[in-house]
């Protein structure tokens, strides 16, 4: 078919994406992905993948899966973020140009919020989750999968748009009329809008299951007041998700429509109106940085209190402040366009709303504080990751604030103090929670520490790195310089402060390399933690084994304390010395399933129909959907059971069965 | 005596930071025009950003200190002398103070907040504005006078000691109109006139750029405002609609294409090319002609 | 398999939610049903903004009859008792009864579908198609939103109806249509609020 | 028997103090009076919005409040009714974020009304 072939080809391949870096990229993925299909077909790994990684509904398994993406996206954010950096060292340099830059910069913020902080939140709230709470697994196993699949799926799509079609260049923002298709034709946006679509509603289902496995799922005597506060966080999350993901939802679909279908919302014409997407947008994007923020939030209060060998310092005060960061999250999207012009009252409104939240947000910065106070400190690199936040957080958010003073962020808005003031929050709240919970869990996840040598080293890269990137770029808002310039002319005085910044990203760089090496070196060289509490911890999480059996608890332990395995620890019951042969019951647990994975392809299929068009591949994919769908109505054999023979020997193999 | 060693350290690096910072700041240079404005909007809004700096300054202060201290005292280390007290976890005047200490700074830097917010949303009294219609387009400014009845394309006039009324809308995807040393920014947006006002108390000419992303060509959206004296902003504008030349429907249509233009003059400008409130809220630009030769792509 | 519930109350806790995981499933029924709310709301807001920009469409008042619209609501609100009596009826173990009442709602569900597609079809041969203007694009999508949602609850009342079928009333086949009243309901919530803000207050 | 994902047994001893109300109630009868009389009064405040309306029969304002009630209170009917509100199995913890949803509902509606009339302030 000769005249298909070269339509194809410039539909899939049109000529901005015949660039060096995209080239570049193009031969990459080929290179890895040939490299992992003759890893599995040499080992004869396929089945292996399939039953244990594919198929799997274990929360334990999802976690890895969503830490590994999570690390893979933040490489490929990273990628993009040192090259903005290496285009704006210097002015009227253009290792790429404005074309490029406006995509590099759109996947770098919409990669890095969507698809490599809130899958790395993910993976711990799976990791840890059950658990913590002293549950088997989540409330919604095979759910869990399906929203690993649509995430994995969602971000597939949207990182192949850097290959095949084009990128979306608008921003992580996705701003109209710039996303209507009378600007920016080509597939970009859509890719954009469906991806998140996608994955979207991949996060909403995570925070059903997260919210419900909370409620519902808790050890016997494990009331509300005596959650570990990482459950705290995670509930509020779970309700942040649910609340805002939906207005997200509406803003992207109705935005695809306009795109496709011809429809007005957020035209120029026919009485469109693009501000009602920024308002919608919004709705959901200020809750979502307290999304991502709230975790990290949830892992250092784990993380201080164990490693200053101390109770949670105000407890209380920390578990209504998270309520309360949550309700007040719902009640400020406007300050992220008080220039729009709606006017005083609105503004004056949403200005105070905003900042009302540093008051709960400062009750926990001090509590962490005063949980230190009078403790003993052991500087592990996951306390040294909390000690790096509070500074770097509270003036994070202390600019925050000076954002949140309406006429002063007439000035501010969209400048580079705008971004310095982002990433503050976003890399000194969230990355580095992130970060601290990855070595914390580390070995609960995978049964060996990371080596906490190279894992120091990787952390000052990060920790200085992130000042010398960020500061001067406050003084670049000073300096009036807008946010999402490819590039700057020479004379208004910003180069100076942009090389530094540029030096300072790839310092992080090097971080980031190392944290990459250490990883593989601790995966070869470090030793089997074979005690499940390396830390000497205080949660319920550290009773068990590590890694953890696959029905995670082999009885359902009683609480009756915070802190419940610190209590246990002290009165020198523990799960592992307390468990006889007959206690141990015959379990019924999850049955895997292939219908998530497949219900994801479905969904990637028809995205990617919807994407270019092709109206004959989008049904074929819808109908992989409506198919899975039905299929798990009608599938009645979602259990298994694990004899307590099986139990009785895993347990005794890990000498935790009293003879 | 680890810790003496510690913070003498640490206060060395506190002070030669405070140092790096002081002098990129208070020395600063005039390209730091946010700190420099010369017009009543833009010191209004500086007196509140300094106002507000110096609080956060004192918040982060507070952290510091205790924070620091709390490091220094109880790392883990042998012959540790400081008591370790694991029982510390309430404190219910300590817990107490923390709520009202924020909750009056933030009281303090609100109610200003609030009221020059509403200050700003007002012209001032007794004095008559010039009026100019901003709309940015792909990728340019178009100043429209409508009393002097002359046209600028991304360069403006204006006269000083006044208040400048500006009428923003867009023909194109959304841009923010922002002159830095004249005060803050504000969007323009298509079918929708949102006022802005702003003064220039000094003749100078003083750039100003989008600050809102608009596709490729938005980096080139640069424009100079030009503030002169009164009389000079009367001379010009006659001069100006004496001698250039006029501008035509066509040359407007011209002005919607996506492309990078110089400083252009025009005399006068055909009416319905800003939306006003009789005509509602419709350009007559009708860029969805426009869709080919869209660069934003390739 | 169902882990009975201690205390007095075991003899007065429904089948549907004997089942510590069937009923979690009912509360996860629950938690989807608000993000649908906010769905709907999020919708209803594109729609009060919107409702006032015609561009060069027709108005509220010029487009909407409200013969087709009452008509819908009877069905619907029928229809919604409809399934309150079946799953009256569940709980007193009747089979032929829940077939009946849950057959008719199917029937009457579907009745307002051919309906309200009815009217859109009148709608677009009039040239009231959503491109027009922003106030017909956010009318046919929160309508059009809703009108799917019910489309949707009909196929899964039918596969609900094959699997009663197959296995009667077990306690999975009873939380499935537990879970499928509450949908049913809620859609009939929006709908009330459809008719009401969009429909009634159109004829103002 | 085996046990299932979660082996503990609930509902009253997990109701924490101030969180009473979250007691579940399961409603039963011998005949179907309440489903009957909720289809009833359903329809009742369905026309009686709609012949307000047909007939103005007060100022607009007023009357959208008045029809926007009786929407309320058609809901409240539905959820009380016919969605077994408070049944669950140990506390009904769908309350709380019900609750919640209403108001986060409202709210938005009402606020991005308010955003967009653009009351702003040059003149
Ligand atoms: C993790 C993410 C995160 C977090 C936690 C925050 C936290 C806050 N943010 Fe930020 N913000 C973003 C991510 C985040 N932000 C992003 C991504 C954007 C831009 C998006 C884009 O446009 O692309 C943005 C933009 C943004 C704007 C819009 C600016 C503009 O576009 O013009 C504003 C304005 O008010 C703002 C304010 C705040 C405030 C007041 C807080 C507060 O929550 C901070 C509270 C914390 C403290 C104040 C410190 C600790 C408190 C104490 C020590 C107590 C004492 C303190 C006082 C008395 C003040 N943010
Ligand atoms: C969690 C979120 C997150 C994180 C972690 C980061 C991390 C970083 N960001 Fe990002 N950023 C955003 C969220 C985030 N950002 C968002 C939301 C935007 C707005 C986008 C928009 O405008 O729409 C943005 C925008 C943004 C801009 C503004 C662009 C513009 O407006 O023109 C800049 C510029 O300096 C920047 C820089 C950086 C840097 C240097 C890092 C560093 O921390 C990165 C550190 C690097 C790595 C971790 C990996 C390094 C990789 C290697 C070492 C491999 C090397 C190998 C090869 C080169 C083959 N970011
Ligand atoms: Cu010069 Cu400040
Ligand atoms: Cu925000």
């Amino acid at each position: 078919m000769p005249s298909f072939v070269p339509y194809l080809i410039h539909t899939l391949f049109p000529p901005d994406t015949r660039q060096p870096t995209e080239l570049g990229a193009d031969f990459m993925i080929l290179v890895s992905g040939a490299g992992i299909f003759f890893y599995l077909q040499h080992f004869k790994k396929w089945k292996w993948l399939w039953t244990e990684w594919l198929t799997t509904v274990d929360h334990k398994k999802i976690a890895v899966l969503y830490l590994v993406s999570a690390v893979a996206m933040l490489f490929r954010g990273g990628v993009d973020a040192l090259m903005l950096r290496t285009n704006l060292a210097l002015p009227n340099i253009q290792p790429i140009g404005a074309v490029e830059y406006n995509e590099v910069f759109t996947t770098h913020g919409t990669i890095m919020i969507f698809f490599m902080a809130m899958p790395f939140i993910f993976a711990l709230f799976n990791a840890v989750v059950p658990l913590m709470i002293g549950s088997r697994d989540v409330a919604f196993p095979r759910l869990n999968a399906v929203s690993f699949w649509l995430f994995a799926f969602g971000a597939l799509l949207l990182n192949i748009s850097f290959v095949i079609g084009g990128s979306p260049n608008a921003g992580w923002t996705g701003y109209p009329p710039l996303t209507e298709i009378a600007f920016n034709p080509g597939p970009g946006e859509s890719y954009y809008f469906m991806s998140l679509l996608i994955a979207g509603i991949g996060t909403t289902i995570t925070g059903i299951n997260f919210l419900v496995t909370i409620i519902r799922m808790r050890a016997p005597g494990m009331t509300l007041m005596r959650m570990p506060m990482f459950i705290w966080t995670t509930l509020c999350t779970a309700a942040l998700i649910i609340f805002a993901f939906p207005p997200l939802t509406v803003a992207l679909g109705l935005s695809l429509l306009d795109r496709t279908f011809g429809s007005s919302f957020f035209t120029l014409a026919h009485g469109g109106m693009p501000m009602m997407y920024v308002n919608l947008f919004w709705l959901f994007g200020h809750p979502e940085v307290y999304i991502v923020v709230l975790p990290a939030f949830g892992v250092f209060s784990e993380v201080v209190s164990t490693f200053s060998g101390k109770r949670l310092f105000g407890y209380t005060a920390m578990a209504l402040s998270t309520v309360a960061i949550m309700f007040l999250a719902y009640g400020t999207w406007v300050h992220h366009f008080f220039t729009m012009g709606a006017g005083p009252s609105v503004n004056a409104f949403f200005g105070l709303s905003t900042m009302l939240i540093a008051i709960p947000t400062g009750i926990k910065i001090f509590n962490w504080i005063f949980t230190m106070w009078g403790g003993r400190i052991r500087m592990t690199v996951a306390m040294l990751y909390q000690l790096a936040f509070i500074p770097t957080f509270v003036i994070g958010g202390a600019t925050g604030i000076m954002l949140a003073v309406i006429p002063a962020d007439y000035q501010f808005h969209n400048s580079y103090f705008l971004v310095a003031h982002f990433h503050n929050v976003l890399i000194g709240g969230t990355l580095f929670g992130l970060m601290s919970g990855l070595y914390y869990w580390w070995p609960k996840m995978f049964g060996y520490k990371l080596n906490e040598r190279q894992g120091t080293w990787a952390f000052w890269c990060f920790a200085i790195g992130f000042w010398v990137t960020f500061t001067p770029q406050y003084l670049l808002g000073l300096e009036g310089m807008t946010r999402r310039m490819y590039t700057y002319p020479l004379g208004f005085g910003w180069h100076e402060l942009n090389v530094i910044s540029t030096i300072g990203a790839f310092i992080m760089g090097a971080g980031f390399l190392i944290l990459v090496y250490n990883i593989y070196y601790s995966l070869r060289f470090q030793d089997k933690d074979l005690t499940g509490d390396p830390w000497d911890g205080r949660t319920l999480e550290w009773a068990l084994p590590s890694p953890v059996p696959e029905y995670n608890f082999a009885r359902i332990p009683v609480v009756n304390d915070l802190d419940a395995f610190w209590v246990m620890k002290q009165q020198g019951v523990t799960l592992a010395s307390s468990l006889r042969a007959e206690d141990v019951r015959e379990l019924e647990l999850p049955r895997n399933s292939g219908m998530p994975f497949i219900l994801g392809l479905g969904f990637f299929i028809g995205g990617f129909g919807m994407v270019f068009e092709w109206w004959p591949i989008a049904i074929f994919g819808g109908l992989i959907v409506v198919g899975s769908l039905v299929f798990s109505a009608f599938d009645y054999n979602d259990r298994k059971h694990m004899p307590a023979e099986v139990i009785r020997q895993t347990e005794a193999g890990l000498g935790r069965l009293q003879a | 005596m680890l810790h003496r060693h510690f913070s003498r350290k640490g206060r060395r690096l506190l002070a030669l930071a405070a140092l790096g910072v002081g002098l990129l700041v208070a020395g600063c240079g005039p390209q730091y025009v946010v700190l420099h404005p010369v017009g009543p909007v833009g010191r209004q809004e500086l007196s509140l950003m300094e106002f507000a700096a110096i609080a956060m300054a004192a918040v982060i202060l507070i952290v510091f200190v205790l924070f620091g201290t709390a490091v220094v005292r109880f790392r883990d280390y042998k012959g540790n002398k400081n008591p370790y007290r694991p029982d510390f976890h309430d404190h219910r005047l300590l817990e107490t103070l923390w709520i009202i200490v924020p909750a009056v700074i933030l009281a303090i830097i609100a109610v200003p907040t609030v009221k020059t917010t509403y200050a700003l949303a007002k012209l001032p009294a007794h004095t008559d504005p010039v009026t100019i219609d901003v709309t940015s387009l792909d990728w340019k400014w178009l100043f429209q006078y409508p009393n002097q009845k002359v046209a600028t394309v991304n360069y403006a006039v204006i006269p000083t000691g006044k208040p400048v009324l500006f009428e923003l809308t867009a023909d194109s995807p959304m841009n923010t109109f922002w002159v830095p040393q004249l005060g803050g920014m504000e969007y323009t947006m298509p079918g929708r006139v949102l006022p802005l006002w702003l003064q220039a108390n000094k003749a100078g000419v003083y750039w100003g750029h989008s600050g809102q992303f608009s596709g490729v060509g938005f980096e080139k959206m640069f424009f100079h405002v030009k503030a002169v004296t009164p009389t000079a902003f009367q001379r010009w504008a006659s001069h100006t609609h004496a001698t250039a030349a006029p501008m035509t429907m066509a040359d407007y249509h011209r002005l919607l294409h996506f492309t990078v233009v110089g400083k252009q003059t025009y005399a006068s400008y055909p009416k319905d090319t800003f939306p006003s409130v009789t005509h509602g809220f419709s350009l007559s630009g009708g860029m969805y002609l426009l869709v080919r030769n869209n660069p934003n792509r390739g | 398999m169902s882990t009975p519930v201690v205390g007095e109350s075991q003899h007065q806790i429904p089948l549907e939610f004997a089942n510590e995981e069937e009923s979690l499933k009912i509360t996860g029924f629950w938690m989807f049903l608000m993000t649908d709310m906010i769905i709907f709301a999020s919708l209803f807001a594109v729609f009060a903004v919107y409702r006032s920009r015609v561009a060069a469409g027709p108005t509220p008042d010029q487009l909407f009859h409200l013969g087709p619209v009452i008509l819908e609501t009877l069905l619907l609100l029928t229809s919604s008792f409809t399934i309150g009596m079946a799953v009256y009826y569940m709980r007193k173990d009747n089979l032929a009864a829940v077939y009946g009442w849950f057959i008719a709602t199917i029937v009457l569900g579907a009745g307002f579908v051919i309906t309200e597609v009815h009217d859109f079809v009148t709608y677009v041969h009039l040239g009231a198609t959503w491109h027009v203007s922003g106030f017909l694009s956010g009318f046919f999508v929160l309508v059009g939103t809703h009108g799917s949602h019910v489309t949707f609850g009909i196929m899964w009342a039918l596969t609900l109806l094959f699997q009663l079928r197959r296995r009667g009333l077990t306690d999975i086949t009873r939380r499935k249509l537990f879970t499928f009243s509450l949908y049913w309901h809620f859609l009939d919530i929006v709908w009330v609020f459809i008719f009401t803000f969009v429909y009634l207050y159109g004829k103002f | 028997m085996s046990d299932s994902l979660q082996q503990h047994e609930s509902s009253e001893e997990s109701m924490e103090p101030g969180l009473e109300f979250l007691a579940p109630k399961f409603e039963s009868e011998a005949f179907p009076w309440t489903q009957i009389m909720g289809y009833v009064f359903s329809l009742v405040l369905t026309f009686a919005a709609l012949l307000l309306v047909i007939n103005h029969a007060m100022a607009p304002t007023l009357l959208l409040a008045v029809i926007i009630v009786l929407a309320l209170g058609q809901a409240g009917l539905q959820l009380g009714v016919f969605m077994h509100l408070r049944e669950s199995r140990g506390p009904a913890w769908q309350l709380l974020p019900l609750a919640l949803a209403f108001f986060i509902a409202f709210g938005l509606i009402g606020v991005s009304y308010w955003i967009m009339l653009f009351k702003t302030g040059v003149s």
